[in-house]
């Protein structure tokens, strides 16, 4: 019908190229199609409560448990972009138990002022390694998004750390008296 | 660089491809010199990702600057890490107990597996197909699930310290991994049937952009890409190190299936090669997992005199080292990096002449350039 | 047999009468025709090419484990809604420099390509709106206006990347129409007319009777032929190069925005649409009665009533909170609960196979049911296409040149002549 | 391949202002401006060495000095060294050795962006990373950053230093 290898074309090799085209297209859509019939892999993220599905270890934004920081200043020397502030003044000694040993430790300053520039953090964890009362950790929140960047600095101090400081200050100072006398 | 642009005759014009351009991937700009279809000269214009990492080496502690590691290949960030932890460990000579070693490969090969997906996921998409893509984007969520439980981020892991690593492996770790790797395997036949033997991929990519192993080493060209043109050289197996020599895996090497060899095609199938090792790697480390401490002895703050080291690990874009020189303060004097995308992209000129603007962007995506390796 | 359907109205005469004392006859003739297709344009085809752009995203998403747009409305019903008010309310600037008069020329001519070529389309025996003829020379020439207004497009958005997309898509339109005209040629010769009404009256009878299978080593690879440029006609993968994002930015519609990029999108479902009615009528036998036509039917008719019955289902519920006076957004974003979406499925599965099977017994009388089998046999072809482009890498330019000229042409030549040499001896 | 092996000998003899130490088991080569393009040419041709291979090349800024490492490796040999050279810190003028490995084309131009070391008869020495306009090399020990590039700062400034940051609704 058609005799080979007329016209410099090899006409075995030709019809090889067609046959071989068809078939490997063939078996890629297959793999398509077969799709069509897979449950799918995505999540719908506002209905389904993200946060709960995160893993324990997740590194998300960070929190201060202010009861517990014995303010050595151990996170803010870790930091590698210095987003974290805290201004703290000599007191009276008390004990704290530290959440990752249990065991009774000696808080001497008390933290006036604790801030943590969010916006700047990256997440990196390793204020939250030389913490010796695990009082900083990570929390499973990520959702960071807000209007002002200033909003993102977030301050840990409450009004009662303040008050405590200062009654420690107090104690302190008529401690030195009675000493003194 | 000066790019006023010239009028060069009435036949040629300059076009700009980038910065903001689908195809280049991350930030980088190509001044293509073409006449319509086929380009005459490409000058690629890099920097605009250019972080200037190596200046915050100075200025930061040595501990400081590993999740800075993370950030110099965000898509293969834990062979960053590696290779930063070991050049600081050869210098102040820290030992790493085996489990550390074993951890750090497993973090490795995972890291190799999320990488490699995204070139080959956004390799085919360049060339128009798109479906592969999202399904290497869901293998890779897989992985980054499993990356997310073992050291709690998704992409920058911070995972390494100098002397181990800084978390051991959950509960249900091993019996997830598993769970991974089967549904890994069925992911790979089916880009085997639907991308390695695809004529129109084939035609597309074969015989594009041919590399000799002269050129690539004169090139400092490293990792697959270097593997594509025929040699047999891998870090993890010329110069082993962390317990490399006791996995057993073959290299792969191009062998010039479609075409000549170390051409586009050869760098797409040696990464998927790649895979298969990695997947069979970590099955072996899954499986032997040495017990005993994750971290060695390493002193807080570290204070090196004078001294120099260079320490690289094979990452997924080839030898990714960091030479750090110290100066006996708490901050390193001098952190230099040396990366794979940076000696590809330096070699695209060479390679992309007489192409088809097309063909520009395989070319492109072949060699799995990544823009923060390239400006640091 | 010249008489047509729509545009046999009583209001033709007085409207004849009122203008011939001041336009000629054949001038009223084609007004009153072009406005019928215009009028029909808009009942039947358009809401099609709507519904394959909402199936589209749906079809692309499930093949890439994704779910596509299930937000607005049940099942995402109402994305189509959306995107057409998107595309009127979105701004459509023109960029610096760039030629005014063709820029905002050029969109008219890709549309008025696709819309116009389906007068001469025969969607059953009496729904022809214009029975012209000479139909397939008709199809061919109104091809190459879309060429027209593509490099229009392309040129005068002042961008290199446009430029280049519209001169690929000129080449390739171009190029391709050879094999397209060859393979068309092909139906013409076997039934003897050009009129398109009359080769699909050829194919009446069973699946035996359809043109593919009359002279099977020549029509099988000549209706391929014909299905692979046509693509390249329309632009689609693996031809779509003109518009290749991932090269050229998105080719030539890169400076459109709003309506006028709105008119280039809806431009390619009709061309999409209008490919795949010339190949079922030419190749597949039309709207004629045949066993084969049942998938195609089910598989349509499941479409229309799963998306009928969700808009019922969902009205009464929007009545009743407007009631209430919820905010009409909130109620938009409504999904049935998952059982009921289940039983709906089922509901519509089984309704489709037992209309369907009513619709092959009385097939003849009724002029609707043709309609719907014509149209459920072209939407399978349409479904077809967009499988291909979500699992076939694109075409390099000179592939495409050398795939049409070094392979379609010379296999169109022989199955020609094999047609001719078939029609002479049997 | 330690110090006292014999090919390190050879290589003295034929470049005898050389000098050899050893840095966390890397070799270093110091070697006069004077003799940088012979040595590293005959480490690169020399059939006992065959470095074919310039990993990479960088300037260390000794606050008086600038040291100039080139990191060799020859995939033939597995020989591995590193040779540097003392350069003055104002306007230095180097030889380039793109015709060695023309790896090292694109090396010297990140050099001359970031240090500002000038690499005589290099093909296109422009700045690679930074922007045409820049001035100064940043990575520089007195690199001063000007506080303002064309009209945009550099400077964010620091909230958290502020006082009056706001409360955590935790």
């Amino acid at each position: 019908m058609w005799c080979l290898g007329v016209g410099g074309i090899d006409m075995k090799q030709y019809i090889l190229d067609i046959v071989h085209g068809i078939s490997s297209i063939a078996k890629g859509m297959w793999v398509t199609f077969t799709y069509l019939f897979k449950p799918h892999a995505t999540v719908e993220y506002p209905e389904v409560n993200v946060e709960s599905m995160l893993p324990p270890r997740y590194r998300g934004i960070l929190q201060v448990d202010m009861d517990l920081c014995i303010s050595c200043l151990a996170c803010e020397r870790a930091c590698p972009i210095e987003c974290i502030v805290i201004e703290d003044v000599k007191g009276d000694k008390t004990f704290v138990t530290s959440k990752l040993t249990q065991k009774p430790t000696p808080k001497v300053k008390y933290p006036l002022r604790f801030d943590i520039d969010i916006a700047k953090c990256m997440f990196c964890g390793l204020c939250v390694e030389p913490c010796p009362t695990g009082a900083i950790h990570h929390t499973r929140k990520f959702e960071g998004s807000v209007t002002n960047v200033a909003d993102l600095t977030y301050s840990y101090i409450r009004d009662t750390d303040i008050e405590l400081a200062e009654k420690q200050v107090e104690l302190l100072a008529n401690k030195k008296e009675k000493e003194q006398a | 660089m000066n790019f006023e642009t010239q009028y060069i005759n009435d036949r040629q014009m300059e076009l700009n491809m980038g910065p903001q351009h689908p195809s280049t991937h991350g930030v980088l700009r190509f001044i293509v010199t073409t006449d319509g279809e086929l380009i005459e000269k490409v000058v690629p214009d890099v920097g605009y990702l250019h972080r200037s990492i190596e200046k915050i080496g100075e200025k930061v502690s040595y501990h400081g600057f590993m999740p800075y590691t993370d950030r110099v290949d965000y898509v293969s960030a834990m062979t960053a890490n590696h290779a930063y932890a070991r050049s600081i460990e050869k210098m102040a000579n820290i030992e790493v107990p085996k489990r550390g070693h074993y951890l750090r490969m497993l973090a490795d090969e995972l890291c190799r597996l999320a990488s490699h997906l995204i070139a080959i996921g956004t390799y085919p998409m360049d060339i128009g197909a798109v479906t592969p893509f999202v399904h290497a984007l869901r293998e890779r969520e897989k992985i980054n699930d499993l990356l997310e439980e073992l050291c709690g981020a998704r992409l920058t892991y911070n995972y390494m310290r100098i002397g181990g690593v800084s978390f051991d492996i959950p509960q249900q770790f091993v019996s997830k991994t598993k769970v991974f790797l089967q549904e890994f395997a069925i992911f790979l036949d089916e880009l085997d049937r639907m991308l390695s033997e695809n004529t129109i991929f084939i035609q597309r990519v074969a015989n594009l952009a041919a590399i000799t192993t002269k050129d690539a080493i004169a090139y400092g060209l490293v990792g697959p890409n270097l593997r594509a043109t025929g040699l047999h050289y891998d870090l993890r197996k010329d110069q082993p190190y962390a317990c490399y020599n006791e996995l057993d895996f073959e290299v792969p090497v191009g062998k010039g299936e479609q075409g000549i060899l170390g051409d586009c095609y050869d760098r797409f199938i040696v990464r998927v090669e790649e895979m298969k090792q990695s997947a069979k790697m970590i099955r072996q480390i899954i499986d032997n997992l040495p017990e005993g401490p994750i971290i060695g002895k390493a002193p807080k703050t570290i204070r090196e005199k004078d001294t120099s080291s260079y320490a690289s690990v094979e990452s997924s874009r080839g030898e990714l080292g960091f030479f750090v020189v110290a100066n006996g303060t708490a901050n390193a004097h001098r952190v230099k990096i040396r990366s794979g995308s940076f000696a590809a992209i330096s070699m695209l000129e060479k390679i992309a002449q007489g192409v088809f603007i097309a063909d520009l962007v395989a070319i492109i995506a072949s060699l799995d350039l990544v823009a923060p390796e390239i400006d640091r | 047999m010249s008489v047509q359907y729509l545009a046999d109205a009583a209001y033709r005469e007085e409207v004849l009468l009122f203008f011939s004392r001041v336009i000629p006859g054949q001038v009223i003739e084609a007004i009153t025709l072009f406005a019928t297709v215009a009028v029909f344009f808009s009942l039947m085809v358009t809401p099609i090419a709507a519904i394959s752009v909402y199936i589209e995203r749906r079809l692309s998403a499930k093949m890439q484990s994704r779910i596509g747009c299930n937000r607005l409305g049940p099942e995402g019903i109402f994305q189509m809604v959306a995107d057409g008010i998107k595309m009127i309310s979105k701004e459509d600037f023109m960029p610096q420099g760039a030629d005014a008069f063709l820029f905002k020329f050029a969109p008219y001519l890709v549309m008025v390509g696709a819309f116009v070529s389906f007068a001469c389309i025969p969607f059953s025996k009496q729904l022809l709106l214009a029975d012209i003829n000479i139909g397939v020379v008709y199809l061919l020439a109104l091809s190459s206006i879309v060429v027209i207004g593509i490099m229009l497009a392309g040129w005068s958005s002042n961008n290199k990347w446009s430029l280049l997309g519209s001169l690929r898509s000129a080449a390739q339109i171009v190029s391709y129409e050879i094999p397209l005209g060859m393979s068309l040629l092909i139906p013409v010769i076997i039934t003897g007319s050009l009129n398109l009404q009359e080769i699909n009256q050829f194919q009446s009878g069973g699946i035996h009777n359809w043109l593919v299978f009359y002279a099977l080593p020549f029509t099988v690879p000549a209706f391929v032929i014909y299905f692979i440029s046509a693509l390249a006609e329309v632009n689609r993968t693996p031809f779509d190069l003109p518009e290749a994002e991932s090269e050229l930015v998105s080719g030539f519609h890169t400076e459109y925005s709003g309506i006028r990029w709105g008119l280039f999108f809806i431009g390619e479902y009709h061309n999409m649409f209008l490919i795949s009615c010339i190949a079922v009528t030419a190749f597949l036998g039309g709207y004629q009665k045949s066993a084969a036509n049942f998938p195609f039917v089910i598989v349509s008719l499941f479409f229309m009533f799963f998306i009928t019955f969700h808009i019922l289902t969902f009205l009464p519920k929007l009545g009743f909170s407007l009631f209430q006076g919820k905010n009409i957004l909130d109620m938009l974003m409504f999904h049935h609960p998952k059982p009921m979406r289940r039983w709906l499925r089922i509901v519509c599965l089984i309704l489709a196979v037992v209309v369907s099977i009513l619709f092959y017994i009385n097939h003849a009388h009724s002029n609707m049911i043709q309609v719907v089998t014509f149209i459920s046999k072209a939407y399978f072809l349409v479904l077809f296409i967009m499988w291909l482009r979500w699992s076939l890498p694109r075409y390099r330019i000179d592939q495409l040149m050398d795939l049409c000229w070094k392979k379609l042409i010379p296999i169109s030549f022989i199955c020609l002549c094999g047609v001719l040499v078939w029609v002479v001896l049997i | 391949m330690s110090v006292a092996s014999p090919i390190w000998e050879m290589f003295l003899q034929k470049i005898d202002s050389a000098t050899l130490l050893e840095h966390a088991s890397l070799i270093y080569v110091r070697v006069v401006p004077k003799d940088l393009l012979p040595a590293l040419t005959f480490l690169a041709k020399d059939d006992a060495f065959q470095m074919d291979y310039l990993k990479y090349m960088t300037v260390i800024d000794w606050e008086d000095h600038f040291e100039l490492v080139y990191h060799l490796y020859s995939y033939r040999t597995n020989l591995e060294c590193c040779v540097s050279v003392e350069i003055a810190r104002e306007n230095p003028i180097v030889a380039s050795c793109h015709h060695i490995w023309p790896a090292a084309n694109w090396h010297e131009r990140e050099m001359y962006d970031l240090f500002g070391v000038t690499f005589s008869n290099h093909p296109n020495l422009q700045r690679l990373l930074l922007p045409v306009d820049w001035v100064g090399h940043p990575l520089r020990k007195d690199f001063v950053e000007q506080d303002h590039f064309n009209g945009v700062s550099t400077t964010r400034n620091n909230v958290v230093k502020l006082p009056s940051a706001r409360e955590f609704e935790s």
